[in-house]
């Protein structure tokens, strides 16, 4: 990728790579044998009254496990249940993992049909799992009101192009979607967020267009954010309780697809990139295991290769091969064994190209130092750790190959874990 | 969930630019390496090949033992204790005995560095530490005219901040820029070739393994200083250009002040460290006990560093 | 006046009290752990300081001397300085709280400071005039209070460096204050 | 109140232990720390100057009083005769106050030596002035009634480089030592031959 | 808790050393430690005080009010720390002219007045008095060992009474950086990591 230059006095610039100019459409994947949907509540909460295996299943059906309003999945294959499952998350979330295995002939849900009226309710009842994973929690917030609504059709890392694609071919979905999005919300003020080589005539969409830099990590959420508000969030402070909200662009399409064609839509797009860089465009059923997509691009992995979920500055990496696609997995990355950036265990030797680099201004540097100690609330308290942004940049450049990255997630974990702790014991004593 | 193959689990970001320590050092070397071969090896001959070989190998020995005590990963590898050693013994006289060369490095290495946990943990520069040491126990060896004997060169082997200290203006009138800048006055083995300085100090700044805002405030610091003083008595104090190319300060410009782990990194402290450096240089210079002030001057401003640090621009979305 | 600006150079930069008249050194590594203890030891020695060191010249010149006694010269700084601070400290509890908060716990401590005992034997030994005291006393504890600082700020470095186990703490602050004593060798000859 | 009459009462009974058993051992010490600080102090100065002389002038020593002051002579006996005295001046230097031993010759009123006691002079600068003994060889044999200037003044004095201040201080110490000599002299020359 | 009185004496030896082990009283042991004999004659003259100081605190424990007990102690300290300034100047007149105002500094040792209170003040004669010898013996080592490495390496020599012994014959150049201010920190620094590197085996 983009190496350290000659000339090392001036800060390099990582650019988002535009998308190849022959992709035009995914290849679509051909039909698993089995999917597997991950729905955010634990195992020992599903109400057997609602799901059970063996149950059969149709294609874009809604699969509750509990009666709370959130904990369903939409089956992206008909077939029979064959398996519900604990699946531990990433930070420690719980999920159920519902597998479903195919059955010969595909047949259509029709639940949505009657639903299909563009309010708040039903988007939240069936949406949620929709490709691009649009949120809906926002809008039930009546205290904290959002009054602008961001499309983000910046990717959200390097060499992805889901959102690159979902603009450039999607446009009338788009479009479709944020009409359904003012009608479903009652927010008039959109913003489109795009890169900005992607400026070329939308015609009349029905939301403001604001074009960010096409160099990372303009696309980050909190940086569009800035830049639509035109002020800095101060640190601590969720975008709900700026009043912003976000959709990718993929989710907006969703939408609109799904509103218009009155049919829960399941395929996601995914940018997948092999070991040698090459990316393409794949188009799969929400669940398919990444085994699936390995084996039809015939990729074979070796030992300690890499897969990992997301871009190459902030994805997580995988264990497993049976990893499902997620509504909001826009990439598929594997690394070969041999390309992969060691870190060391040497110590900050403060050069400063982190302090250079870092678009959140935090003194690297010194954070570093101590976050090494595990000294979170000093770090917190002192040298910003709520200011990150979580690019990477500062890893990435790192002279020591220090994992600052992972020291920023980890101790952002601590004190979440800490800070929740005690105001769950606070509440205990308070009762 | 099981698989077949083992995968390799690990942290974002993925991708890693590229650079790396002992690319880092080994670039500083060659940064060095004019100055070194040009102005000292081939000027001072068999005597300071002997200190440098002997500088860099005690450094690097030195570096073994402390990491075999410590029971640390070796470290000697990273080129570190090499550029250490090395740039020791661009301070050194050529006629340094062997057992001030082993001291020098002991004092670099175990004391500047590693009882300091080692690289990145010092917060002073460890060559600059080492050679205040030695000039205030032995300071003959630092007024470099004890190399008088050994060489008979054809230009005036006397070090010219000592004649300045001791004769003032009018006993450095004999000496010309132009001999300076073609390393042809005494001084320490690296220190005396002005151009082979200026060419690897500007070879560091465009490959951006130094930070260029510290040395140029720290020549700037300099030029102003010594002008003010000049322009106050030119009969006592000497002119800017003089002070810039002789003694320690090219290479504590580019080499000394630019250490990583004892300077500054944000853009103001970095103007302010170099340029604090460049006034107490001569300062100690012109009114101190010291005849060449750069080595104590830089720890001088190690010392302020940590204070500089807090000057630091607003993170973003920081709530005061 | 000129000499009095030279005095108090001299005083602060090149007889150092704390690195090179060795006088102070346990509240030195005591109180120098943090930047905010050591800020306010800093100040509560500039406080203590400058008092005692006019009020033992005063009974050193008015009453030891004329009477003969100085060889109670020891016994009666000490039990001045003691009751000195005993009586800054009853005062500030009372009239200024906000300061007696910053400085309160720190006062104690200069009881048994060589720095300030030292100090004031040091303005008496060199026969300093009333002003010259003044400004002497000042002028230590400026050195004082600017050398803790300094100290502090690489300390707090250090603290998060991979200093060996029987190193860490006292031993590399010792070695650390060697390095801060030779960084103020920079200032000799200069006054 | 009991308890503050019992406070005040170990108070005061300490402090009277102290202030007497301070007194007895400052009695007992008095008069060896003065020899003491005479031996070490002020010594090494003297037996320079009266080097030679068959007595211990440390032992011989008296006081004559003058206007302002009281001063010391120490007494060298040459030869059987009281002949050489040395005494104590000062003169301000660049640190401070600069002791200064002054011998010299009665019958001739010639100086025999000068040297420095205590001074706190920049060492290796002005501590040259005791280090150096070339500096103030110079003194010797001049005439001690006259009056000395360094050669920046306008007078006879090489200065020591770098320490014109010293060698002026130096200089008008003993000038004023010559001034203190010549009005003493006649009691000098009365104790000395009391000394016989 | 109950100790021997020779337990009390030879924990000042190691277990409780000053100033390693108890980081205390370091300015005398920085300032005048140039020389072995000049790091004895202090020792010795703070055991002094020390001893003298310990007994008396410790005979009249029962007497002195515990609200003006740290003023007792004050006096009694400045008394003895006065007693041998005084017997010091008259006997051995140029070794205290070295230890400076390190002597009448004494009285603010805190090792000293830490004794009083922490160990005089609670306990018999005859403990405190073991206990003073221990520290003050102990103390003594430490500055008689701190001035030997100084005085080796930094002049040449070992003074241990008056004229310095050469170690290093005539054609040594003393490595004077360790008889200056930062190598009496940096010695003591190391002394102390040697220290620590000892007790942990
Ligand atoms: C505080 C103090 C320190 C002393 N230090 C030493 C010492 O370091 N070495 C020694 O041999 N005697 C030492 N002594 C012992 C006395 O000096 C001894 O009694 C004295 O030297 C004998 O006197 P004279 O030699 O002048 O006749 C010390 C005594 C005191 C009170
Ligand atoms: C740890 C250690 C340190 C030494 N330090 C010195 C030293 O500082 N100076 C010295 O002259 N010799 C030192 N020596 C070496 C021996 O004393 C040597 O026999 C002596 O110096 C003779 O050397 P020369 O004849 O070349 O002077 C040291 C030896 C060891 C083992
Ligand atoms: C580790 C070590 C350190 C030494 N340090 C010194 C020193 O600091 N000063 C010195 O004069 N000799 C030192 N030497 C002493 C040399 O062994 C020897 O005395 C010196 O080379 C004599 O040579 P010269 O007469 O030419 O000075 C040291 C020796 C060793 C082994
Ligand atoms: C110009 C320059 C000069 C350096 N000088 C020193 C030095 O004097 N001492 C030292 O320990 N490291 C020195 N370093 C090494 C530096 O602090 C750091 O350890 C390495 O860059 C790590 O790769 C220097 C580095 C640079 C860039
Ligand atoms: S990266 Fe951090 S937050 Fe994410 S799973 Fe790992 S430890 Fe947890
Ligand atoms: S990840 Fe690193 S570079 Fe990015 S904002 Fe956070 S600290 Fe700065
Ligand atoms: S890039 Fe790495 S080594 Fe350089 S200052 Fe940042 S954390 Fe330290
Ligand atoms: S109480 Fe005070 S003088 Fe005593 S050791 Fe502690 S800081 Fe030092
Ligand atoms: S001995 Fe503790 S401050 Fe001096």
């Amino acid at each position: 990728m983009i190496k350290r230059s000659f000339f090392g006095f001036t800060t390099p610039r990582i650019q988002y790579l535009p998308m190849p100019g022959q992709v035009t459409t995914p290849a679509p994947l051909k039909r698993p044998d089995n999917v597997t949907l991950l729905v955010p509540c634990p195992a020992g909460d599903v109400d057997d009254k609602l799901v059970q295996i063996g149950d059969h299943v149709k294609s874009g059906q809604k699969i509750s496990l509990t009666s709370a309003p959130g904990a369903y999945g939409i089956a992206s294959l008909s077939g029979t249940l064959s398996a519900i499952d604990r699946f531990p998350g990433e930070a420690g979330r719980e999920y159920t993992a519902v597998t479903i295995t195919a059955a010969e002939a595909e047949t259509l849900d029709n639940a949505f049909e009657d639903r299909s009226e563009p309010t708040l309710e039903n988007a939240a009842a069936f949406l949620a799992c929709a490709p691009g994973a649009p949120s809906f929690e926002p809008f039930t917030e009546p205290d904290k009101p959002i009054h602008t609504i961001i499309v983000n059709g910046m990717d959200q890392d390097l060499l992805v192009m889901t959102a690159q694609y979902t603009l450039a071919f999607r446009m009338a979905d788009i479009q479709a979607g944020i009409k359904f999005l003012k009608a479903v919300t009652g927010v008039e003020n959109i913003v489109l967020a795009t890169p900005r080589d992607a400026m070329h005539g939308y015609g009349e969409i029905g939301a403001s267009v604001m074009t960010m830099d096409a160099t990372y990590p303009s696309g980050l959420p909190k940086l569009i954010a800035q830049k639509v508000l035109e002020k800095e969030i101060p640190n601590g402070k969720s975008f709900q309780d700026m009043g912003v909200c976000f959709f990718t662009a993929e989710a907006v399409a969703s939408i609109g697809r799904a509103f218009s064609d009155r049919q829960i839509p399941f395929e996601k797009t995914i940018t997948f990139i092999d070991k040698q860089g090459n990316r393409s465009l794949i188009s799969a059923r929400i669940g398919t295991p990444i085994a699936d997509i390995l084996k039809e691009y015939q990729v074979s992995l070796e030992e300690k290769d890499r897969i990992i979920i997301g871009g190459p500055m902030t994805g997580h990496s995988i264990f497993s091969t049976q990893y499902p696609v997620q509504p909001f997995t826009d990439a598929i990355l594997l690394q070969d064994h041999g390309d992969i950036a060691l870190t060391s265990d040497y110590p900050c030797i403060n050069c400063g190209d982190c302090v250079r680099m870092c678009p959140a201004r935090i003194q690297v540097n010194l954070l570093v130092r101590f976050l090494e100690a595990g000294f979170y609330e000093e770090a917190a308290e002192a040298y910003d750790l709520s200011a990150c942004l979580e690019c990477g940049i500062c890893s990435y450049v790192c002279v020591s190959k220090i994992p600052i990255f992972q020291y920023i997630r980890l101790a952002k974990h601590e004190l979440g874990r800490v800070a929740s702790e005690e105001t769950a014991t606070e509440e205990a004593t308070d009762e | 969930m099981n698989s077949q193959k083992k995968l390799i689990v690990s942290h974002a970001p993925f991708l890693h630019i590229g650079s790396g320590i002992t690319e880092r050092n080994l670039h500083i070397i060659y940064a060095a390496l004019p100055a070194l071969l040009l102005g000292g090896l081939f000027r001072f001959g068999i005597p300071a090949i002997g200190v440098v070989c002997l500088s860099v190998s005690t450094a690097m020995l030195w570096e073994l033992l402390m990491n075999r005590a410590m029971k640390r990963p070796v470290s000697v590898g990273d080129g570190n204790a090499a550029l250490i050693g090395l740039l020791l013994a661009m301070l050194l006289p050529a006629t340094a005995p062997w057992w001030l060369v082993i001291t020098g490095t002991f004092v670099a290495i175990v004391i500047g560095k590693q009882i300091f946990g080692g690289i990145g943990g010092n917060a002073f520069n460890p060559v600059a530490l080492s050679v205040a040491i030695l000039m205030v126990s032995w300071k003959d060896y630092f007024d470099f005219n004890g190399m008088l004997m050994n060489y008979d060169p054809d230009f005036i082997m006397a070090y010219p901040l000592a004649t300045l200290k001791n004769f003032g203006v009018s006993g450095i009138e004999q000496y010309s820029i132009s001999d300076f800048l073609l390393g042809r006055q005494s001084g320490g083995i690296g220190a005396t070739f002005g151009i082979g300085l200026l060419l690897g100090g500007a070879y560091l700044i465009m490959r951006g393994f130094i930070r260029w805002e510290i040395s140029i405030a720290y020549l700037a610091g300099v030029f102003v200083t010594a002008l003010l003083f000049n322009l106050t008595d030119p009969t006592r104090y000497a002119d800017p250009f003089f002070h810039i190319f002789t003694g320690y300060t090219l290479i504590g410009a580019f080499f000394l002040a630019t250490e990583d782990s004892s300077s500054p990194v944000n853009f103001i402290p970095m103007l302010i460290y170099g340029a604090a450096g460049g006034l107490m240089t001569i300062l100690i210079r012109n009114i101190g006990a010291y005849i060449d002030g750069t080595v104590l001057a830089i720890l001088v401003i190690n010392l302020i560093n940590p204070l500089l640090d807090k000057i630091r621009p607003k993170a973003m979305g920081k709530v005061v | 006046m000129g000499d009095y600006i030279l005095l108090a150079i001299s005083c602060i930069l090149i007889n150092n009290i704390l690195l090179a008249q060795f006088l102070g050194n346990c509240p030195f590594l005591g109180t120098s752990k943090k930047m905010e203890t050591a800020v306010g030891m800093s100040m509560a020695v500039v406080f203590v300081l400058v008092l005692a060191g006019v009020i033992t010249w005063m009974l050193n010149t008015f009453i030891l001397q004329k009477f003969g006694l100085e060889y109670l010269r020891t016994i009666a700084f000490i039990l001045v300085i003691a009751s000195l601070v005993q009586f800054v400290e009853m005062f500030l509890k009372k009239s200024i709280p906000a300061l007696y908060a910053g400085l309160g716990i720190f006062l104690p401590l200069i009881t048994t400071n060589c720095a300030v005992m030292g100090a004031c034997l040091i303005n008496v030994n060199e026969e300093y005039t009333f002003m010259q005291a003044l400004v002497a006393s000042f002028a230590y504890a400026v050195g004082f209070g600017l050398a803790l600082i300094l100290f502090a700020g690489v300390r707090e470095r250090i603290l998060l460096a991979r200093v060996p186990k029987p190193l860490q703490d006292t031993s590399i602050a010792l070695v650390t204050a060697g390095i801060l004593s030779l960084t103020f060798f920079a200032f000799k000859g200069m006054v | 109140m009991r308890e503050m009459i019992k406070m005040i009462v170990v108070l005061t009974v300490l402090s009277s232990f102290s202030g007497g058993l301070l007194a007895a051992v400052r009695n007992k010490t008095i008069d060896r720390i003065e020899v003491q600080q005479l031996t070490f102090v002020k010594g090494p100065a003297i037996q320079a100057i009266l080097e030679g002389a068959s007595n211990d002038p440390i032992v011989d020593r008296f006081k004559l009083e003058y206007e302002g002051g009281e001063a010391s002579f120490f007494v060298g006996v040459f030869n059987g005769e009281p002949a050489k005295i040395a005494f104590e001046s000062a003169g301000k230097g660049f640190g401070g106050e600069i002791g200064l031993m002054v011998g010299v010759d009665i019958k001739a009123d010639k100086i025999i030596g000068v040297g420095v006691t205590t001074h706190s002079e920049t060492p290796g600068v002005g501590s040259k002035a005791q280090t150096d003994p070339s500096f103030t060889k110079q003194f010797q044999d001049m005439d001690l009634m006259s009056t000395f200037q360094v050669k920046t003044d306008g007078g006879q004095i090489d200065i020591i480089t770098g320490a014109t201040i010293t060698s002026r201080g130096v200089a008008i110490g003993v000038t004023q030592a010559g001034a203190l000599y010549k009005s003493l002299k006649p009691q000098i020359e009365a104790k000395l031959k009391e000394f016989k | 808790m109950a100790k021997s009185i020779a337990q009390e004496f030879t924990k000042g030896l190691w277990e409780e050393i000053p100033p390693f082990r108890l980081v205390l009283g370091l300015c005398p042991v920085l300032a005048v430690t140039k020389t072995v004999e000049n790091g004895i004659g202090m020792g010795l003259a703070t055991t002094f005080v020390l001893v003298c100081s310990n007994i008396l605190v410790s005979s009249l424990r029962k007497v002195i009010p515990g609200k003006v007990r740290i003023a007792c102690f004050i006096i009694i300290i400045a008394t003895f720390v006065t007693v041998v300034e005084l017997v010091m100047q008259a006997f051995t007149y140029p070794l205290f002219l070295k230890l400076g105002i390190f002597i009448p500094l004494i009285v603010v040792n805190c090792v000293v007045l830490g004794r009083s209170e922490a160990f005089a003040f609670k306990n018999g004669v005859v403990r405190s008095l073991a206990d003073g010898l221990g520290i003050g013996i102990g103390f003594t080592l430490a500055l008689a060992a701190l001035g030997a490495v100084r005085e080796l390496f930094g002049n040449g020599t070992l003074t241990i009474w008056e004229t310095p012994i050469q170690i290093f014959g005539p054609a040594f150049q003393p490595f004077t950086f360790m008889v200056e201010a930062p190598g009496a920190f940096i010695c003591l620094g190391l002394m102390l990591c040697l220290m620590n590197l000892v007790s942990s085996k």
